[in-house]
């Protein structure tokens, strides 16, 4: 074990030991839970913040315990994997503040902080995974730990959606150990490596290779909500708003469609992947499922239902981007893992605002609310006009890459699905936008503002910041440790030559 | 290892000396029966330290009980394998005892321990064994004690559980005896080793194997054997049904274990493929019934009584395995002791907890729970984790014990054995869920809430744990159970 | 063998599976009790017939016996918990379904049983050997509390555990019989002495001839249940430490001893050839003890009164 | 065929019968009987098969054998017990059906 | 054959005569009472006759003592239970055989 190697660990025992020891605290010690969730945070930021530097000057953090014969248990700090760990790490941190915001007063929150910060060591482990071991166990962690915060609130409808999201991602899970497996008994080993591992194998077990491609992609299709294995996540949105924002921008999802990366490209890689004549369907189910996700949001009155099929939606680019296997489309795909995280995060804590401040749950609810929470509201339409695609928000910035990448890999239906898509994206986010800012409220108005302020610090100050942080990811998008920049600095590193 | 450390004792002889003294004793005298059996169970864990270590240091140790030796006397063995089964007797059997100790009232207390004690003491000298005969008296002992306890609380339940067990138990010890039987007068020997050198095939050979696999997978409760197995199980106290379903049910198998590596599988000329094929098929069975009905149970202790007949089935899946010569795979059976390891822990805190549950709000009703996420969250825990060892999730005992016995399967191209095991897990992780599901939610009714002492809860997390620890301990126990299963028994016949 | 032993033989066989038969066929509960005593007694014949007097003997007094005096005794208090319980014609749903598999079955084991008879092997020849060594010249005993004294050990343990479970069962609360009349306590007053010379000297005979601590302890325990039987019941103060050092000392003097071996350095009950003798006959006459009062406890089906308080 | 043929054979008919018995029989203490007789049966088998060799009968399975009446009297008597016992508390000498048990428990 | 073989030869015939009639006895009487008095026959003269007969045949006092210890003892246990059984049948109102 490399003396370096340590860091690996104090990045997950950041989140997993205050996760641990809050487990523990007393309900009403709301300032030692508090101190500890933020230390986490914050030295996983730092930690985090120390690797890239680390990484982005060549270094290599690896760790390596032995689990199985001939299997270790790995954690590799890549560009790729910091790509994800920088994400989660920053939006924990603002999920965090966001959630002690939210959720003061309220009982059990040991339990929802200790749940809340398993799942962000889970996620951090499933961007770290040197090996697809590694990753299986941190993606079963995160379902699990994930599940308690589904329930959370204790009422039937959280007890049902809990079972759905359970019946959708174990059955997820075990495909995707049963593909591991037989990956395994093939291959002899499970190591991601740039190009992949399995070029071997191609002559022998043509067949077998497709098939435990679909397995895999199945399996980590659940949680990056693929169509049709999508049903889960809108039902998922009974859980309490920062729990929304942990699975659609944090770690569920991005889990998912962070394995679609990992496994098109360091398990089969891209060259094996169009070879096997498997890129070109995943290309197609993602292009469905953006469409299918815009179409059904069309129609959701619920915000946060329509908030749901828009992640659908919107991560399906990320698989787009990565199955169209081109240089530029990768970029495009990776770096809308950073900012559909940022732009994501920023709608659902707008969304948890208005229902914790003024009691809005629906759409149809909202006239008139841009006048009683400009600042909410105002970062809620910059994040909209991100997933639209309008510049200089950063959506426009994955947008770009992914249809200048479609052409450049001969792909030009791609363009034409993307232009379909960001007009029903528009189609569902402005009638919110002009509801809020253009009507009147109706009826007796909103509850009034306590104390000046619209609401809470620590409810306005996250989307505000994620807001900020996605102008400034479209508008920043050629300075160094950019997600654009570390992603084409990723994209070098996939594919030999490029530059 | 050092004799300075530990002088050299004849662990296996007190190992079994220990409990049934103190059975006796505590007997004779109740009032000390509590602290007589605590401190013998504890005790135990010791005496298993020591022996682990000349294990270690010899891999086989031998015994002469009388100092006769076979195939006059009767010999005892201690090695790797039985220290496998040794080890989860000690931990499980310390956890509950610490349990019981809070859950039997004072003047149930003192009736309870002797019979623990015999139990315990029944386990290790069956573990320890290397006569088939003596292995018969243990099995009976193991039985009647297994027995008494279920019927323990006296319930109406419990007793016509009990009652259902009792039978089943003889009539199985009864046809393993007639096996031992044919099996003695064949060869003129109970004793493994020998039996090893001098049994051949033929239809006495074949017929005692019918008959002792058919009355140990009575005992073990293998489909479609299992009859008896839930009602006893689920009416049981507690600290019973833990034991019961963690290790008593592993002791036939124990049995049945020995007799397939040693005796009759290497035994060429009797289609032990065939047999192995029967007990596959069984074992399969045995998950998809098994998790099918835990999956339909109203209650949390039929649930988890369930549980165990389908996770019985996982450790038949080993029996088809068999390396291109045609012997045990041993990949396979290491897979299958790791499992065992891996239930024995879990299950048993599964079972602690729903005694929890149950001492709590008077009832074990699954969508009666009453919001015990938050009033027992030990519990809630022991019993989450425990449930996901058991449906083979990492990252614990049951999910490396899992991934081994796929791996081994898919080796050997039995995509049948991989397709059940892994809807097996599904369906295990579905009723594990739906039981956890309600911990969350409040109840329709309100219910007088009972306190639940400390010590339970926590001996019931600290097995649980211990399972989950499983999982993260894989390198450091695999050498042990290549040593339990290895090349050794299937290679040294000639 | 002349044609007369062997019919003799065929016979008794098929009087034994007749018996069997009756006894498990026949509608009256207490008719099919009695004829399972019949059928012990024939089994004890049988093993006379083996060339197996010890276990002809423990068949007799405790198979056929005991067993019997146990059912009986159920059966009673079954009439009196349950009065239309004893009836026997009631049956489980799927009657007729095993019959034929289970022909089959017996049909299988009956040829496996007749391919290992014209050369069964067995240790006749090793227990002749080391018989000198065990201190005692009666083979079966040898076995028994020597060669096999392991398996011994379990079993009075098995004993001592049912009746343990007995106990915390607590079947029904004890309750005075009426007294039988002053023939039966004429008859124990007579009988109990010869009980106990019997039981002692087949205590005595078992290590030479055939006999030993069960069969003492059966023929004891038998003394025992007379008793029970003629309204005689155990003094208070006898009922508490008393009965249960007469129970536990058998499997806890065997015990004791295994110890006393275990400590001088010696493997589990490994007696000094010196001695064995001597150990055997103390374990035995332990044994016989303990024997013989837990199975007339058993008998009484219910713990003694006076139990000291918890 | 020797005598002690016959007494192999008439063993292995009383397992039959026995198991037949333990199946068939509702009423528990037929049941502990039916157990007994297929003990009988096995201990029938075990010193039967040995015979009467010539080098006299073999003393190890008649030992076993004693042991197993000691152990198949002690499981009698406590079947016996849970019988009356569970006649007691349900009224009737026979194991219920299993179909009241998947119910919620009254 | 010597003289003391063939008296014990007649001795055991009887005896087992007296068996054959105590069970014709027991299986064709009545009612429990009479069937007792058959038994009761068979038990003490029947088996007295054998006893006498095999105490011939043994050649020893000592072997002809333990017989005859048996004997004593049977025509105890037989005479005790056999009241018994008619004690309990009396208490349990069984009536007599009448034509």
């Amino acid at each position: 074990m490399s003396p370096g190697s340590w860091i690996l660990l104090a990045v997950l025992a950041s989140s997993l030991l205050p996760g641990l020891v809050i487990f523990a605290i007393a309900e009403r010690r709301v300032a030692l839970r508090t101190g500890l969730n933020l230390l986490g945070a914050v030295s996983k930021l730092l930690l985090v913040g120390w690797m890239l530097w680390g990484v982005a000057h060549g270094h290599a953090f690896e760790l390596r315990l032995a689990l199985l014969p001939g299997l270790d248990f790995v954690l590799r700090a890549g560009p790729l994997a910091l790509l994800f760990v920088t994400l989660s790490s920053a939006l924990w941190l603002l999920t965090t503040l966001y959630a002690i915001g939210y959720l003061e007063g309220s009982p059990h929150r040991s339990r929802f902080f200790g749940f809340f910060s398993l799942c962000v060591t889970a996620s951090v482990g499933v961007a770290l995974a040197g090996n697809l071991l590694t990753f299986l166990l941190f993606y079963e962690l995160l379902t699990l730990s994930t599940y308690p915060l589904v329930v959370h609130r204790g009422t039937e409808a959280a007890r049902r959606a809990g079972q759905s999201y359970l019946a959708y991602t174990l059955t997820g899970g075990a495909l995707l150990l049963a593909g591991t497996l037989w990956l395994y008994s093939l291959a002899g080993t499970l190591e991601f490596t740039a190009t992949g591992f399995v070029h071997g194998l191609v002559d022998d077990h043509r067949g077998a290779l497709i098939l435990i491609f679909w397995l895999l992609i199945a399996g980590v299709g659940v949680k990056a909500a693929l169509v049709p294995l999508h049903g889960w996540l809108p039902q998922a949105m009974v859980a309490p708003a920062p729990v929304s924002a942990l699975l659609h921008a944090v770690a569920v999802v991005k889990a998912g469609a962070f394995g679609i990366v990992r496994i098109v490209y360091e398990v089969y890689g891209v060259e094996l992947a169009a070879d096997l004549g498997v890129a070109l369907p995943l290309a197609a189910l993602a292009a469905i499922t953006i469409l299918y996700g815009s179409l059904r949001a069309l129609y959701q009155d619920d915000l946060k239902r329509r908030l749901a099929f828009s992640t659908v939606s919107q991560v399906s680019y990320i698989a787009l981007g990565v199955a169209i296997a081109g240089p530029i489309a990768t970029i495009g795909g990776l770096v809308h893992l950073v900012h559909q995280g940022l732009m994501k995060i920023t709608l659902f804590f707008c969304a948890g605002n208005l229902a914790e401040t003024v009691h809005i749950h629906r759409i149809s609810e909202m006239d008139g609310v841009g006048r009683r929470m400009p600042w909410t509201m105002g970062a809620f339409t910059l994040a909209a006009f991100g997933m639209i695609g309008l510049p200089p928000v950063a959506g426009f910035v994955s947008k770009w890459y992914l249809g200048l990448g479609a052409m450049q890999a001969g792909q030009d239906w791609v363009v034409l699905v993307l232009a379909g898509s960001s007009l029903l994206n528009a189609a569902y986010f402005l009638p919110i936008l002009h509801r809020a800012w253009f009507r009147a409220p109706a009826g007796n108005g909103f509850a009034p503002a306590v104390g000046g302020r619209e609401t809470g610090w620590l409810l306005l100050w996250p989307p505000v910041i994620t807001a900020a942080m996605s102008l400034g990811a479209g508008l920043l998008a050629f300075i160094p440790f950019s997600p654009l920049e570390w992603v084409q600095f990723i994209a070098r590193q996939e594919f030999i030559g490029y530059d | 290892m050092s004799p300075v450390l530990l002088p050299d004792l004849p662990w296996e002889a007190l190992l079994i000396l220990l409990p049934l003294t103190g059975a006796a004793a505590g007997a004779l005298w109740p009032p000390a029966a509590r602290a007589i059996g605590l401190l013998t169970t504890a005790g135990g864990l010791l005496l298993l330290a020591g022996l682990g270590t000349a294990v270690a240091d010899a891999q086989t140790l031998r015994h002469a009980v009388g100092g006769w030796g076979a195939p006059l006397g009767i010999e005892l063995r201690a090695d790797a394998l039985s220290l496998v089964f040794l080890t989860a007797t000690a931990l499980v059997g310390l956890g509950v005892a610490v349990y019981a100790d809070s859950y039997f009232e004072r003047s149930q207390a003192r009736g309870f321990w002797p019979l623990w004690l015999f139990l315990l003491g029944a386990l290790n000298a069956l573990f320890l064994s290397a006569d088939l005969f003596n292995l018969y008296v243990t099995l009976e002992l193991m039985g009647l004690a297994a027995v008494a306890l279920t019927a323990f609380s006296g319930g109406r339940a419990a007793l016509s559980g009990a009652m259902r067990y009792l039978l089943a138990t003889l009539l199985g010890s009864l046809v393993y005896l007639l096996g031992v039987a044919l099996l003695y007068h064949a060869t003129g020997t109970l004793d493994f080793s020998l039996l090893t050198q001098r049994l051949e095939a033929g239809p006495a050979a074949r017929t005692a194997l019918g008959l002792m696999g058919a009355g140990l997978a009575l005992k073990t409760a293998l489909f479609p054997f299992h009859f008896w197995l839930p009602p006893a199980h689920s009416s049981a106290p507690a600290p019973v049904s833990a034991l019961l379903s963690a290790l008593v049910v592993k002791a036939s198998f124990y049995i049945l274990v020995r007799l397939w590596l040693e005796l009759f599988a290497p035994l060429s000329g009797l289609e032990g493929a065939g047999t192995g094929e029967v007990l596959g098929w069984l074992g399969m069975a045995a998950i998809l019934w098994g998790s099918w009905q835990a999956l339909r149970q109203p209650r949390v202790k039929l649930l988890v009584a369930y549980s165990t007949v389908a996770q019985i089935g996982y450790l038949f899946l080993a029996f088809p395995l068999l390396t291109a010569a045609g012997l045990p795979d041993p990949a396979a059976w290491r897979a299958v002791l790791w499992l065992v390891l891996a239930h024995a822990l879990a299950k048993a805190a599964m079972f602690l907890a729903a005694g929890n549950l149950l001492r709590f709000g008077g009832h074990d009703r699954i969508p009666d729970l009453d919001c015990v996420a938050q009033r027992l969250p030990l519990t809630v825990a022991a019993f989450a984790l425990a449930g996901i060892s058991i449906a083979g999730l990492p990252p614990t005992g049951g999910f490396i014990g899992k991934w081994l016995l796929l791996e081994a399967a898919l080796l050997q191209g039995r995509w049948d054995l991989v397709a059940v095991m892994l809807l097996g897990g599904l369906l295990a992780a579905g009723y594990v869920f739906k039981v956890v599901g309600h911990f969350f939610t409040p109840a329709a009714a309100g219910h007088a809430a009972r306190p639940v002492p400390a010590a339970m809860e926590w001996t019931a997390l600290t097995l649980a744990i211990l399972a989950l620890l499983l999982g993260l301990a894989p390198a450091w126990l695999l050498p042990w159970l290549d040593l339990a299963v290895g090349p050794g028994p299937a290679e040294a016949v000639p | 063998m002349s044609l007369l032993q062997t019919g003799i033989d065929a016979l008794l066989a098929l009087g034994l599976v007749w018996l069997a038969w009756r006894a498990l066929a026949c509608p009256d509960l207490f008719r099919g009790i009695v004829l399972f005593i019949a059928f012990g007694l024939l089994m004890a014949l049988a093993w006379v017939r083996l060339e197996a007097p010890d276990v002809a003997l423990a068949e007799a007094a405790i198979g056929a016996g005991l067993t019997g005096a146990l059912l009986l005794a159920a059966l009673a208090r079954l009439n009196r918990i349950a009065p239309a319980g004893t009836r026997a014609d009631t049956r489980e749903a799927w009657r007729n379904a095993p019959a034929l598999l289970l022909v089959l079955a017996g049909a299988g084991l009956g040829l496996a049983v007749l391919s290992l008879l014209p050369e069964p092997a067995g240790l006749q020849a090793q227990v002749a050997a080391e018989l000198g060594r065990s201190g005692v010249s009666n083979p079966v005993t040898a076995v028994l509390l020597n060669f096999r004294g392991y398996d011994t050990l379990l079993e009075v343990l098995v004993l001592l555990l049912a009746l343990l479970a007995a106990w915390s069962l607590e079947a029904e609360p004890p309750r005075r019989e009426a007294a039988p009349g002053p023939v039966l306590d004429l008859l124990l007053r007579l009988l109990l002495p010869v009980l106990v010379l019997a039981a002692a000297y087949l205590l005595w005979a078992g290590a030479h001839a055939p006999g030993g601590a069960f069969q003492a302890g059966a023929v004891l325990g038998a003394a025992g249940v007379l008793a029970l039987l003629a309204g005689w019941r155990l003094q208070p103060h006898l009922t508490g430490l008393p009965l249960r050092l007469a129970i536990v000392i058998g499997p806890g003097g065997f015990l004791l001893v295994a110890w006393a071996l275990l400590l001088t350095g010696r493997p589990l009950l490994e007696y000094p050839p010196a001695l064995a003798g001597a150990l055997i006959l103390l374990i035995e006459t332990l044994a016989t003890l303990s024997i013989a009062a837990t199975l007339a406890v058993l008998f009484q089906g219910s713990r003694p009164a006076a139990e000291p308080p918890a | 065929m020797s005598a002690a043929g016959f007494y192999a054979l008439a063993g292995v008919a009383l397992v039959v019968l026995g198991l037949y018995g333990l199946a068939v029989q509702a009423h528990l203490l037929r049941k502990l009987l039916a157990v007994n007789i297929l003990g009988s049966g096995v201990f029938l088998v075990l010193v039967g098969l040995g015979g009467p060799a010539d080098a006299g009968p073999d003393p190890v399975p008649h030992a076993m054998v004693i042991t197993g009446i000691v152990v198949a009297v002690s499981a009698t008597a406590l079947g016996l017990v849970l019988m009356l016992k569970l006649t007691t508390t349900s009224g009737r000498p026979t194991l219920e059906d299993d179909a009241p048990r998947e119910g919620p428990e009254a | 054959m010597t003289g003391p073989d063939y008296l014990a030869a007649l001795l055991l015939l009887a005896g087992a005569l007296f068996f054959l009639a105590g069970t014709l006895g027991l299986l064709r009487f009545p009612d429990v009472y009479t069937r007792l008095h058959a038994l009761t026959k068979a038990d003490n003269v029947g088996l007295g006759l054998i006893v006498l007969g095999l105490s011939l045949q043994s050649g020893s006092w000592l072997v002809a003592g333990k017989l005859i210890l048996i004997w004593l003892l049977v025509l105890l246990a037989g005479a005790s239970v056999s009241h018994l059984i008619a004690r309990g049948a009396r208490l349990r109102g069984i009536p007599e055989w009448r034509r």
